[in-house]
């Protein structure tokens, strides 16, 4: 099974990019590990679709190189520019761009690499498009179109997968259990994916790695747990909807609540939803700011059913909003962040170092840890 | 209800007209590519150099095709010395006249069909590690079907219709090279033969037609394939 | 000035530029040459083209221009030419007078063509084929004939040297640097190469008056003569 | 002020609409009031995009009439259709469709009215194109081509909008601030705005209706809150991020700790992040139904600022998830929901009709009240 | 360098040439929108129609037009009766005659283009506010400015090499009708002219090349103002 964060394998995509595209100027040094979800995160007209051209070859640098495992794919200084088509990447462009001349089954099949045959069933009923196999993109609704991009991408089997926004126009459902699918392909091909998009929960649920891209240039990038801690990112990371991410193994599955207990590494437990997962596997599990309150004790006859004894590390105002301030707590080696207002932090007196409860219902956990 | 002579005719601007946009078929497109989706040193030239048999008179291109192709041309000679092919007075030839004359309009037509093709799409098709040439093939081409059409139909009409050109560097050879505008020309400056130059006016016309409701017709069926939803 | 739109066939071009030339230097008057077949002339003198004066290369079209009920006034016979065989300049085809000994065909070689107008309609051919059908080798060199639009486009086949032979009136052969005469065909193997002259316009000028006469003059004959013309009562 | 979904103005939009699409069948009567805005939501493939177009004019239905206020736009019966051009509607469709050969400008002001000339400036700051204002689309951002083609539609003063999932590819705070312009605009202007999104947090940000589309029907359309409360809908409705709305009147602000002080109808106080809103003013209170948590008593030493009291009018297993439950509370006339895991409500030994507290962060109420 | 009557010949082919494709660019845009655009009986006889000059040797439709616009023609007889307008033998003739030629170029090029332009942005003016003649305007035509420049230049083009149906329904009358090719032609027929026609014949070349890469020029400016991000 694939570790989390912490063993990252060495770079798998290498670049150093710059390009002038009128006023806007791009100059961005990016390693991607050689497996697993790398988000790219900003605001729109931040250049992260220019970035993912330009890894693609679909543009050419000013200046820099990109480099694919050992393979270089482009170098200004050597004049070297690998075409689009030898570069085995797969992308998912921000428009679905399907060739209306085919039909659905056509574009799904046009870079088919022979070893995906098998999968090709499996993933069309996974994207749900098995009653369209035959229909001609010009019909298609906007999201069955996105659908048949995406499998159609992920069908090459390519080195690396390049995604833009690929999930938009999708609902609920079909996003997560896609969200599920990338994955487990990301830990079964092992190939990293770099991933766009603007939905901080949907980047929470996927994403390994974060790197934040602002006005063309790369502000902060690192594993995603150690830039959700980054008070000062939380601005950019969606503020509201910021959360972090607690990594735990799975102890016990109750079955009459449908409830997993897992064990965090300092020995506390807390009870999730159940995950269908073996006992004794790793687990993360996504806990929004706001989902965590703190209290003094234990407080009883509340539907709380989980309370983690954890020192606090931090207490700074949120650059966000004047009326709350972060809490950054430690639980063990890792830590968690919770928003309070500033009246309740001044009223139960919080002091770093303190040391509190942070209470987290089991609701409030996403479906989404793994 | 027609003579024999007039079946001959017919027969042989088919064959010529056929042959014409046969043979000019794969360099028109091949040239057009280049121009729609090429830049380099020269285009301009060989751009001018293209449109020449619509500029000129078809007489000169005729005379031209003489002086190139004839069989002290410099091509012509080349190819009877090694080929043993002789072009003028033969059908051969006159399909070249018309190929000749047709090949602007044709090249003019996909170009403009190859340029109105989505370059996102052939990029997409990139992306599925597909190269320049199956791109071309199945991605480019493809959706430039209406120009293809286009093309052809105006090229096959042109061929079909050509007269200066062929009667210049092929003669007017009945059975060779007597197609139907040359037997339509021949009957015009004969007083009297009115009515008959006027039933050779009507089947010019039917065969224009017939051609013309085909190429419609898969144009159509082309255009139905990709319709999207806002018509 | 006065303006006088000469109608002419186009195988006169060049004599008739030469004569309009020289006559324009001592009158005061515009003469307006028009050259096209003589087909596409007589049609549009039938539909009203503004013309004045007349030449066709044959008489067919000016007797069907009459049958159009046109103001046809002043018909006269104008020039003649002759009939002859030309080769291409560097041939080796010695010379010798059709309807003779030698044939024709024996002269073309296995592939060769004779070269000619239009034998249907072209004037040349016209006269080519009756010139042949009289010297008898009419049936013999149907499948061998080139027929050209129009006289010029035969002869340059043969200056090309596409066709070994070729059949043209004296006057071209006289005016093509790449071609020489091989022999020209007799006089009564064919009906006389005539260009007959009218004046069109019913309410004619003075000035096309006279230059009507002017053409018929020794002035004007001269000049056709040494492009190739026979003025008709030169004999 | 505009009143909140009780006093539904007579229907603007109405429409009964039936048509054939190869496989596909639509057939739906919406009625939509006169102001506010009413969410389509509904699976990818299930016809929102077609009933849009329906009601556009882009297609002819097989049968049926679109009226709106006193027009009536199309009505196959006495076969009648007003061109599109006629019928002053303003559409964002799902793709951007921007004029490739006017710039950004251009595009603003082709169908301006000139009543609108004067929101011009400000709707381009708002939507952030000042700069772009020159430039031709060809290369805008998938982002920035459709913050153009929202302005365009926008700037039409149409008497009815049509929005197609108009905000995605935007980031959060750009969508945020769409989302209040939408809510201003429709308070100031008037106009009903048929709004398509898969996105349920925008949707509690900005419907005050709600049609649930699925496969060409409509099977479920009524005010939003009402919607919000039915357990049958609730796997329909985005599941994980359910959530309710209260009304609320403002009573005080506290400046020192940048809050608000809102008081339900019976009586009840909240403490929630500031509302820029006039003392007095109705607000609108999203609350998300994991944000609530109960208490038998209010626990003392937390940071809870909010305790209600209230009623369970019912408890009632989650159709989505076996570990859950939901509760639905009576607060006076209103109600509110939440969702505990079933062990804690067996713990606690919740019953129908018991009084309990229920426990809301100020930290979780959404900024985009209203 | 050039003569009088060369000169003359060339300011004579470009009033030509250029009144051609005036008169028939209006219409000829409005039929290839019809065509591209429209559904309506008769649509495939109307296409048919507009291709005979393509289709017919230049010298009967030289001969046609003669026969309906000449002075005793149906339609020239009411001209000239109403309008005092005579077109036979002038060079509004030759306009004529050659527009007429050009028409299906035109056509074609146009009609290629504007059915390339997508309709969903035609389908977006609408909802803008934009009536079927605003949507025409500005968006369709521009968008299909790539065929209008094609079809512009191809008309043009074959204007000015027009010579069958100029010199049959128009003349060849110095100063009047006496075009570029006409005076090609007339030097063609004349043995030992070789040189002189070479020199009309480069002419010739010349004023279709500039042609063309003025319209090269402006349809490049076009398409590089839509320029998207994958090429
Ligand atoms: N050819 C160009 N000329 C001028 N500006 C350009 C050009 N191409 C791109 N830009 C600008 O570069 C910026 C980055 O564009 P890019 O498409 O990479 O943004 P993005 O991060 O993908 O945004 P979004 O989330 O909206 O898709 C944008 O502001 C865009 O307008
Ligand atoms: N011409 C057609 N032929 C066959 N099926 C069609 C046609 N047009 C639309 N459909 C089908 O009708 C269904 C509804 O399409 P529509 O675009 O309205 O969906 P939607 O609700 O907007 O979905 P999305 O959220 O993915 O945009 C889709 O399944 C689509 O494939
Ligand atoms: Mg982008
Ligand atoms: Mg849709």
């Amino acid at each position: 099974m694939r570790e989390s964060a912490e063993s990252i394998a060495s770079a798998a995509l290498d670049c150093r990019l710059r390009k002038q595209l009128g006023d806007f100027s791009l100059d961005i040094s990016l390693s991607v590990p050689s497996s697993g979800v790398t988000a790219l995160f900003g605001q729109s007209g931040s250049g992260k679709t220019s970035l993912l051209r330009l890894i693609a070859g679909l543009d050419r640098p000013d200046e820099g190189h990109v480099r694919l495992g050992s393979r270089t794919l482009t170098d200004r200084a050597k004049r070297l520019h690998v075409p689009i088509h030898r570069r085995r990447l797969g992308v998912v462009f921000q428009e679905a761009r399907l060739f209306p001349h085919y039909r659905v089954r056509g574009n799904l099949t046009y870079g088919m690499a022979p070893s995906a045959r098998r999968r090709f069933d499996d993933l069309v009923s996974l994207l749900g498009i098995e009653s369209l196999l035959d229909r001609l993109p010009g019909t298609l609704s906007g999201g069955e179109a996105r659908r048949v991009a995406i499998g159609r991408a992920l069908l090459t089997e390519p080195e690396l997968l390049l995604m833009d926004e690929p999930l938009t126009g999708l609902d609920g459902d079909r996003k997560q259990e896609l969200l599920n699918y990338l994955v487990r392909m990301t830990r079964d091909i092992d190939i990293p994916i770099v991933y766009v998009s603007h939905d901080t929960a949907e980047i929470a649920a996927i994403a390994d790695h974060l790197a934040l891209v602002e006005k063309g240039r790369l502000i902060a990038h690192g594993p995603l747990d150690d830039l959700m801690m980054r008070l000062d990112l939380t601005d950019r990371l969606g503020g509201f909807d910021a959360a972090t991410r607690l990594l735990a193994r799975l102890d016990k599955h109750d079955d009459h609540y449908a409830l997993s207990h897992v064990v965090l590494n300092d020995g506390q437990r807390l009870k999730v939803p159940r995950i269908d997962r073996p006992l004794g596997a790793q687990v993360r599990l996504r806990i929004g700011v706001r989902d965590v309150a703190l209290a003094r004790e234990m407080p009883s006859g509340t539907s709380y059913r989980n309370g983690l004894r954890a020192s606090i590390d931090a207490i700074e105002p949120s650059p966000q909003s004047p009326s709350t301030v972060e809490v950054l707590l430690r639980l063990g080696d890792q830590r968690l962040r919770a928003r309070l207002t500033r009246e309740a932090c001044d009223e139960m007196q919080l002091r770093e170092g303190q040391s509190v409860i942070a209470l987290i219902r089991s609701v409030a956990f996403d479906a989404q840890s793994r | 209800m027609l003579s024999d002579a007039e079946w001959q005719a017919i027969a042989l601007s088919l064959k010529i007209a056929g042959s014409a946009v046969g043979w000019i078929l794969i360099p028109g497109i091949a040239v057009a590519w280049l121009l729609a989706r090429h830049e380099f040193r020269g285009k301009s030239l060989l751009d001018g150099l293209l449109h020449l048999p619509l500029v000129l008179p078809p007489v000169v291109v005729g005379y031209l095709l003489l002086l190139s192709l004839g069989r002290h041309g410099w091509l012509g000679h080349w190819l009877y010395q090694w080929l043993g092919v002789s072009l003028p007075f033969t059908w051969q030839g006159a399909a070249v006249a018309g190929g000749v004359m047709a090949f602007p309009l044709l090249v003019r037509a996909v170009r403009l069909s190859l340029e109105a093709v989505d370059p996102k799409l052939e990029a997409a098709a990139g992306t599925l590690g597909a190269n320049r040439w199956r791109v071309l093939f199945t991605i480019t081409l493809p959706l430039a079907v209406p120009g293809l059409l286009t093309g052809a139909v105006l090229a096959f009409a042109r061929a079909l219709s050509e007269f200066g050109a062929t009667i210049t560097f092929a003669s007017n050879i009945p059975g060779q090279t007597r197609t139907l505008p040359l037997a339509l020309y021949t009957l015009i400056q004969t007083p009297g033969k009115e009515s008959a130059a006027a039933r050779l006016c009507v089947l010019s016309i039917v065969i224009a037609m017939l051609s013309l409701l085909a190429s419609e017709w898969l144009a159509r069926r082309a255009r139905q394939r990709l319709q999207e939803r806002d018509r | 000035a006065d303006q006088v739109q000469v109608y002419a066939a186009a195988s006169m071009t060049d004599a008739m530029n030469a004569a309009i030339a020289s006559y324009e230097k001592s009158h005061d008057v515009d003469i307006v040459p028009v050259y096209a077949s003589s087909s596409t002339l007589a049609r549009q003198i039938a539909n009203g083209a503004p013309a004045d004066v007349y030449i066709s290369a044959n008489e067919k079209w000016m007797d069907w221009l009459e049958d159009q009920d046109a103001p046809v006034s002043e018909r006269a016979d104008l020039l003649k030419n002759r009939l002859v065989l030309i080769a291409p300049k560097e041939s080796q085809i010695p010379d010798f007078t059709p309807g003779g000994d030698t044939k024709i065909v024996s002269q073309l070689g296995d592939d060769g063509r004779l070269s000619v107008g239009e034998t249907s309609h072209v004037p040349a051919g016209i006269y080519a084929k009756q010139a042949l059908e009289s010297i008898g080798e009419w049936d013999a060199l149907q499948p061998r004939l080139a027929n050209g639009d129009n006289v010029r486009a035969a002869m340059a086949l043969v200056e090309r040297g596409e066709a070994p032979l070729g059949i043209v009136y004296e006057t071209d052969a006289m005016a093509s640097q790449k071609v020489h005469e091989v022999g020209v065909f007799p006089d009564d193997s064919h009906k006389p190469i005539v260009y007959p002259l009218a004046v069109l316009n019913p309410d004619p000028s003075d000035s096309t008056e006279a230059f009507r006469r002017w053409l018929d003059g020794d002035d004007a004959l001269s000049i056709f003569s040494k492009f190739g013309f026979t003025p008709v009562d030169a004999d």
